[in-house]
């Protein structure tokens, strides 16, 4: 069930790093929402930008839905600008979010730049069933860190300015050999070349993996098609309501 | 009470409120979202012959008020077509109109011959606007008065089915296009399709669309589609089904009064894919403000 | 240094960035505001042989990120042109480019010779694109590759400045006419013109311009433009000066990149009559970012 | 001298019945303003609406300028949502204002709904120059009414809530009949068709008067040709340079 509504904003603010974060009050939506799931948002009344733009839920709570983003163009500029009491037009929660019902004892949560955001939704639902986290969270330096939160967590920069210098990848490849022992799943989201990194680590160690994936969306309701990807039985998958969460061994990878 | 029905061909629609070809799915994928038995009707997403795997990504760029697509149809075929998205049509009362694209001429009358019998199929939209390989220079049937006549008299030979035919804007008189379609037959024009156009990344120099052209669509096009409207109104004597850039009740009345019996939206359903619907409200409310019968009525008043 | 020289025709300009006709008067009217040797050229308003009042009121429609004009073409008229207007170009270094429009193909080529010795008078601009009354059925001379090439010939034939050809995209194949243009001897091309649009107040039913069609500009029709561009770039040899919708920095470098060898700004001199000169900075500052001498190194420089 | 700058709101506030006033700090415009210019102010950052909107010029102080505005449409609704300290960009100031050279000892105002804007700034100078001022203003309703900081205030409602019911052109015929002992001046601002009947009254009368035009404009600084009025010579003027303040006597009228 998806709703479209006109959500009032709790608070909008800048948080560590370059990352904002909102919260909204949208019951309707909340309840229906799991981790992995995004809206899509209407960042102007203007009708310019024309298109909403696609969030994944942050942080979930009965009544509140909560976003982490970057300003990067016109469409999140105009999002920072908001303050608290305005109200925004929000359709969620879309797509399909992570599955958990596989068991499992430990998740290895890797995030890539604000990838990290539907990973914290996931990461409290995984501590309420009492699994045991492994944040790895990379950036290309520390300002794109954000870690608030998270339980376990090893850091990993391209510029070396936090934690293990390098690509969060080669972390994970060393937590994976030692961490072999317990069932584990990997879940994980950020840039494409990250995913397809990650993806092929779990295979090497035959961990199940997740990926959330990315996509330009025009509508983020199915009807569009600007946003698939290929997978390998031959077939092409919507990302807005078939993904973003795939298996990571569905996916044909670009290279 | 307002009389929002309106004839189109055969079809009389309980009102004058489609939805674009593309912008939609079949519906099914909105179902949750919105009463599809509320809409006048529902024009699917374009079928070819063969599958298609459709282009490399991006497929679509944002521009100022509008936005280029160059999805390529990806759709599964006529045949799986028929088999996997047609029996969901018998789950509603709504007409639903199959938007068909050939890349030759003669698959314009095998896809009406293949849809004439399929539950549910209510008429047909012929997409003469898709870029064609056999065809010269990248010209589209679309420019051509010619083609689009020969494609027009296939289709009508081969279906029973009300039959619309839908024109591109890109064109130097519209008048000549809509005046071929009508006198080969069509009980209906569409208009406009989008417009090729182009955007540039400065970042990359690379365009845009992996496609690099796309055709542009979205409220920015607006006044060219309604021009078009306006110019073929008073042109042809059959009905014209609007649109280009219908986000909301405004802009349809705006096709509506230009000379339109019908509108569809297209773009304007990935901005709020409850549109439609709420635009079917704004028009009941705007014919009772006015003192108005028949939406009918408005077709065409524009005071000149 | 960056060097932001280009060359149009006999013209060697000192930066890309010129004015669109219609939307700068002769730049008088904005001394205040900028400084007109900044800039690369100014294109003046379109003057006729005969003074034209123009059309009636509202002659103007503001339409979701773009607008409708139908001026009309007023003006005093060559004569009237030449005695108050032209004095004012012998007080700046910038070359001031004089858009000429006809209502029959002979009003070219006289408007050419009365500006031959006009002191001050840098180049030609040729408005093909204005509606002809004598012309069949509301075409106009840009549609018809024949009149083009005539228009051209006869300019050509009558002056030794600098012509532009100014083009409509409002065609089903740019390119034809562009080569018309380009054999006929224009020095260069200037695209695109208005799209001819509609809008409807749909509380009194009327059209939003008095004159119901007008020309569609401004950011709107950007993508349009840029595939012109594109199209005709990639057809002739001669410069291209690209326009439609360029407010800033980043549309302008679009167009270049997208084959134009100068631009030009229309509707944003409306929005800010200071974006010319912003312009040439912005480029200016893209040349250095990216390690580029030469801003003609961008033309053209689409990586497909 | 035209300056186009990014101006901070000092305040932004309903006044009464359906004005809005708002205050901004921009002193090189003020330096060189006059009652009866205007300024073009943009609405929205966004690029749409794409073109400024004329506003004339409500008040005057040395480092700020005042406009009264009247909600109507896209450009209005978002200048009533900016709020104190935000900026705006506002060019001005632009055309030509009221002349008030010639010896006169009287003038008379007229203003029809929001054109008691320019007025404004005109009766204050026009009281520290000591002249002698009655104001008449004229509108549908008494919530178009704006008659705050006025002298000598005469109201006319088409329905009669407030003062004279009638035409306020009706109000001037009296008061000029009255009158017309002291050389007196009309300004007025309105709608044309008020115009038009005022300067019909200042010509039997025979009293000199200037009107402030109206009309759609694309650019406000003379280069578009949108806002042409006829002149009875048979020329055509410019509202946006060549007015918006005209002699009525120059005017030929549509009807
Ligand atoms: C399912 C999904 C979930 C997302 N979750 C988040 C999130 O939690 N936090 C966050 O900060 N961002 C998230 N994004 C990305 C976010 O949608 C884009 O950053 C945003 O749309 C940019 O809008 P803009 O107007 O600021 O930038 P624009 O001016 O539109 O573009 C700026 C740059 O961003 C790129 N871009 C724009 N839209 C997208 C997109 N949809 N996907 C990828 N790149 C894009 C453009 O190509 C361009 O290079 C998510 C995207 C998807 C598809
Ligand atoms: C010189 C001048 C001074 C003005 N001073 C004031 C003022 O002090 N206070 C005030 O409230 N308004 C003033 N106006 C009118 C003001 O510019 C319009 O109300 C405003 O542009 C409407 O913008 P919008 O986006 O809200 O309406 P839109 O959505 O653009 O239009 C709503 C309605 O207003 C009409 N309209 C739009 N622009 C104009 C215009 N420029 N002139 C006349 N009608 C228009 C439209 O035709 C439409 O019917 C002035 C206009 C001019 C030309
Ligand atoms: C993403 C997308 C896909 C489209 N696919 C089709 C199609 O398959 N067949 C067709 O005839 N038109 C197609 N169109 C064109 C629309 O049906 C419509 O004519 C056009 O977009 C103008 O309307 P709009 O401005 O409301 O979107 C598509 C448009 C978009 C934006
Ligand atoms: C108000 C207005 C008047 C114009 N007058 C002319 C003209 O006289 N001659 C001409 O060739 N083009 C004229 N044009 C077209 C512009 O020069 C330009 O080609 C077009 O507006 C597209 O550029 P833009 O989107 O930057 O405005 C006019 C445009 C506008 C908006
Ligand atoms: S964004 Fe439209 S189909 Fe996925
Ligand atoms: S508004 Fe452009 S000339 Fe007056």
């Amino acid at each position: 069930m998806r709703i479209d509504t006109n959500a009032r904003i709790i608070y909008n603010k800048q948080v560590s790093g370059e990352y904002r974060n909102m919260k909204i009050y949208a019951p309707r939506i909340a309840r229906h929402a799991r981790p992995g799931q995004f809206l899509n948002i209407q960042t102007s009344k203007t009708g310019r930008p024309l298109l909403r733009r696609p969030m994944s839920i942050h942080k979930l709570s009965p009544a509140g839905l909560e976003i982490l983003y970057k300003v990067r163009g016109t469409g999140t500029s105009l999002l920072a600008q908001l303050k608290k009491g305005m109200e925004i037009q929000v359709l969620g929660p879309l797509g399909k979010g992570f599955d958990i019902k596989a068991p499992f004892t430990t998740a290895i949560l890797v995030g890539g730049g604000y990838g990290i955001s539907p990973l914290k939704a996931l990461h409290d639902l995984l501590k309420k069933k009492r699994k045991k986290i492994i944040t790895l969270i990379g950036a290309k330096n520390s300002k794109l860190i954000y870690k608030k939160g998270f339980t376990g967590v090893k850091v990993a920069t391209e510029d070396g300015s936090s934690g293990t210098k390098g690509l969060v990848t080669r972390v994970l490849d060393r937590v994976c050999c030692s961490g072999a022992k317990h069932p584990a799943v990997i879940f994980a989201c950020g840039p494409d070349r990250m995913l397809e990194a990650v993806a092929k680590i779990a295979g090497k160690y035959n961990i199940p993996c997740q990926v959330s994936l990315e996509a330009l969306m025009g509508c983020g309701t199915g009807v569009c098609l600007s946003c698939v990807c290929k997978k390998k039985d031959g077939r092409q998958a919507r990302v807005c309501v078939d993904g973003p969460v795939f298996k990571a061994g569905e996916i044909e990878w670009k290279t | 009470m307002e009389n929002l029905k309106v004839k189109i061909g055969k079809l009389l629609l309980k009102n004058p409120v489609m939805t674009a070809s593309g912008t939609f799915g079949t519906g099914e994928e909105l179902e949750d979202l919105l009463d599809l038995n509320k809409l006048g009707a529902v024009v699917v997403k374009g079928v070819t012959l063969l599958a298609r795997e459709g282009n490399p990504l991006p497929r679509i760029a944002e521009t100022p008020s509008g936005m280029l697509n160059a999805i390529g149809l990806q759709n599964p075929g006529i045949d799986a077509f028929i088999k996997e998205k047609c029996p969901f049509f018998l789950r509603y009362k709504v007409p639903f109109i199959v938007n068909i694209s050939g890349y030759q001429e003669k698959e314009y009358g095998l896809l009406a011959e293949k849809l004439e019998d399929v539950p549910g199929v209510a008429g047909l939209e012929v997409n003469v606007s898709c870029p064609n390989v056999n065809y010269s220079h990248g010209r589209i049937f679309a420019k051509d008065p010619g083609a689009v006549a020969r494609i027009t008299r296939l289709v009508r030979k081969n279906t029973k089915k009300t039959v619309i035919v839908k024109l591109s804007p890109e064109i130097s008189d519209i008048k000549i296009i809509a005046r071929a379609a009508e006198d080969a037959g069509a009980d209906a024009l569409s208009l406009v399709n989008t417009i090729s156009g182009l955007a540039v990344d400065t970042v990359t120099r690379k365009p845009r669309l992996a496609n690099i052209i796309g055709g542009l669509s979205g409220p920015a096009i607006k006044p060219i589609g309604l021009r078009c409207v306006w110019q073929v109104y008073n042109t042809v004597k059959i009905p014209i089904v609007g649109m280009g850039g219908i986000c909301g009740t405004e802009d349809a009345l705006e096709y509506l009064i230009a000379g339109a019996s019908a509108v569809a939206v297209g773009t304007g359903n990935f901005i709020d894919p409850q549109s439609t619907v709420r635009i079917v409200d704004g028009i009941k409310k705007y014919l009772k403000a006015n003192g108005l019968k028949n939406v009918s009525d408005l077709t065409g008043s524009l005071q000149v």
